[in-house]
């Protein structure tokens, strides 16, 4: 559609590409809750011998893959609302007891899809005004879960960054974002201050910074 | 003795007047009292206020109220079906949207006898902060907005006060029921149920299945009847769930 | 001990009289919790065909009869912590779920014993000042039941009334009492007004006028 | 793998320091968490805040603690065990003491995100009104008064605020758990139980029956395993259950 605006292609991860990246950081053990996007695309990558409960909001822990053709109960979704299996040993609760489990700080890790982080780690990916306002349980995984790693693109499709000063989007919430994983780089969010801890291989950081908007500092140890 | 079970859907819901608060269990169409949807679109009740986590995708349930028009307000966090906001942005319904576990809390706040508590959901957002359109007029101006939220701060960090929500009445729907009003649900769909229940001056449940007082384990039971008023057998046009697959030893 | 100050015998309910009278008063399907005290005695006197759900605040509904020598199972008691059974269908709570009852108004009626009951419906039961203090669900109950019956004695051992102007003992809630069933009267509570609705049989209302130090309206009809 | 097994409770516990606030689950003996008691008693932990709705009629679980003198403050709604209060009223420990409901709502708040929340339970008593002593001094005055709670009106009448409890450590017992900490309880032994397990920031789980993941059906699980972050077998000398007694058809 804007392939006129389009951005050089500068190399960089797939989508497949920063859903292998982020789930090399999941570790045995955590609880995680998947949001749509790009990090649907994680369980196929979670390694070997690292076991992860996966939390719907719905409440499931314990998501297993989707639902063979034939094998579909309506009694049984994500909270995408597809049909889903359970894992050995998955535990079922209702909404509220879900949220606790969310806002109570017992999530190790949410993973967001977004439209802009800000330089301070503020997130917005629920809403684009003047289209259909929804927004699920997005404000209560990103006040609630101990991590919240954003993933995106590094640019939206007119070549603009995502990464900004301040968000134009409105907000999910103010300084949640713990992580951001896009095809060009890794960022963590420390002490407020956005942090470049990684670039993608084959991508130079001069790429990175003329393809950020936001200030950050740069940690490539 | 106390017996909640009741047989025809159109007598049990007739006393819900027209511009009820009325909260509704389920997850899209997983866990709808679809049965009791329908009686009261039968019933022709309107200037309905919904509360409920979301519209579903097509015209069945919820989607039935909406296309309708019995619906004055909908509260929800996700209401997804792009006809419900056409009647939105005409002025024709209002949208109170809420972080999804606020509105679990709220609701089960409401049915616990917690007139408000705080959360950390939405602050700093516009949910918050006044300026989300709860509606429209005819001409496509905000006619008004959600009410901006108290503030307040623990341990550092805003937080919002938001309201326990007491309906008028709720409709839910379980896997079994006894006459006592004993529920269980199945899987995710017991979801915004046993919530809405809580939250609910007067509950009715549908149910899969009717069972004897006593089949229902003491420890097995999800929500305890002193929350359900009636109990009516879904309707058998309910789809009926095959057997869940649980995939030995997969992680994802 | 105190017989030397002890009222005068003026007739009236005996303690098993003043819980049958009570009983008289539940429905059919009522949800109800029961202190210790009088209370405790109310279950023999249900009128036959009328089924109440007595509810333990530590989340049984449905509490029978004390456990059997024998068969007392010690993941199993009362408040009290004695050794209960099930009736047919109970349901267990945890303890927040419990309360939730209580607290949101789902409970029909709360019947508690009493040391005093105000003009206006305070009431005073939970700790007398020097003794141990402990408080349980007291304040749960009367704040959240729909009905808060108050059974005691209508005079304390040393003929002193306990239906007073003002409560001098520490107050369990502020006009949360609905109703008082003692050995010599049954009043309601109307408006933030007692009422005296019943003289028990054989009682003149002006000895039940003597023995209450707190104003109410008598309306014997 | 996830695995929450631990075999030898004082190397588990041994992570607890002196001073740490503890939520122990347990209505009087039932559901009470002895094992893990008593390990903590074994590894001389003192200067303890214990969360805990009562302390039971003798010196075992919670009434150890006590006698031991390894309490500092006991927050709780009915202390009941004489001796507890000759220490209480001697200076040597502090009661914090609290309507039963709230406690239980506070548990739950603070293992939910909620920091504080409205109720009107104890409002306008001196549990509420700074008056009741916290503790004393030796020579038997009042040294300190539990805070006066905010008050505030919802629909016309007074409710106080009470804040969510997040303890360091919950000590907890279930009758079945699993490798994944998804705990199941038997009858009223569940009490207090899940809602210790929910505010302590790191839960300590002792069952009576351990079992494989998957044997507890997903419905079937009173508590999922993501507040539980170790499980150990009680001790053989807890009390084992024989069947409860259901009078068919009583109803008193």
């Amino acid at each position: 559609m804007t392939q006129a605006t389009a951005p050089v292609a500068v190399g960089g991860r797939s989508r497949d590409g920063i859903a292998a990246r982020l789930a090399a950081d999941l570790k045995d053990g955590y609880v995680v809750n998947l949001g749509v996007g790009i990090p649907l695309l994680i369980p196929k990558h979670i390694p070997a011998g690292v076991e992860v409960i996966l939390h719907a909001e719905n409440g499931v822990f314990g998501l297993g893959p989707p639902a063979p053709a034939g094998q579909e109960d309506p009694d049984l979704t994500d909270a995408g609302k597809q049909p889903v299996t359970l894992i050995t040993g998955a535990a079922i609760v209702d909404s509220a007891m879900s949220f606790a489990v969310v806002r109570g700080g017992h999530l190790d890790v949410t993973v967001l899809g977004a439209l802009q982080v800000s330089a301070r780690g503020d997130l917005a990916n629920w809403y684009v005004p003047g289209k259909n306002p929804a927004v699920g349980g997005a404000m209560d995984l990103v006040a609630g879960a101990r991590e919240v790693w954003a993933t995106m693109e590094h640019v939206d499709r007119a070549g603009r960054p995502k990464i900004v000063p301040e968000c134009t989007f409105p907000l999910t919430g103010c300084g949640v974002v713990t992580r951001v994983y896009t095809d060009l780089a890794v960022f963590h969010v420390i002490d407020g201050q956005l942090v470049l801890k990684e670039c993608a291989p084959g991508v130079d950081p001069d790429v990175i910074r003329e393809r950020t908007a936001a200030s950050y500092v740069e940690d490539l140890g | 003795m106390i017996d909640k079970f009741r047989t025809d859907p159109a007598v049990a819901l007739a006393p819900i007047p027209s511009g009820s608060c009325i909260a509704v269990g389920g997850f899209g169409s997983s866990g709808r009292p679809d049965t009791l949807l329908d009686a009261l679109c039968d019933l022709d009740r309107r200037d309905l206020h919904v509360v409920v986590n979301n519209v579903g995708s097509d015209f069945t349930g919820i989607g039935r109220l909406l296309a309708e028009g019995r619906i004055r307000r909908l509260t929800a966090s996700f209401p997804v079906l792009p006809e419900f906001y056409d009647v939105y942005f005409a002025g024709n319904v209002e949208l109170e949207l809420i972080p999804q576990g606020t509105l679990a809390e709220r609701l089960r706040a409401g049915g616990a006898g917690i007139p408000a508590f705080y959360t950390p959901s939405g602050a700093g957002t516009m949910l918050a902060d006044g300026t989300f359109p709860l509606g429209y007029d005819a001409s496509g101006d905000v006619a008004a907005c959600m009410p901006e939220r108290e503030r307040r701060e623990f341990g550092g960090r805003e937080h919002v006060l938001e309201y326990g929500i007491v309906a008028d009445f709720a409709l839910v729907k379980a896997c079994q029921g006894d006459r006592r009003g004993n529920l269980r649900f199945r899987l995710s769909a017991r979801n915004f149920n046993p919530l809405a229940a809580m939250s609910g001056r007067y509950t009715f449940a549908e149910v899969e299945h009717v069972v004897e007082a006593g089949e229902l384990g003491p420890d097995d039971i999800h929500l305890p009847g002193v929350f359900v008023d009636e109990v009516l057998l879904a309707s058998a046009e309910s789809p009926r769930q095959p057997a869940y697959s649980v995939i030995p030893g997969a992680t994802s």
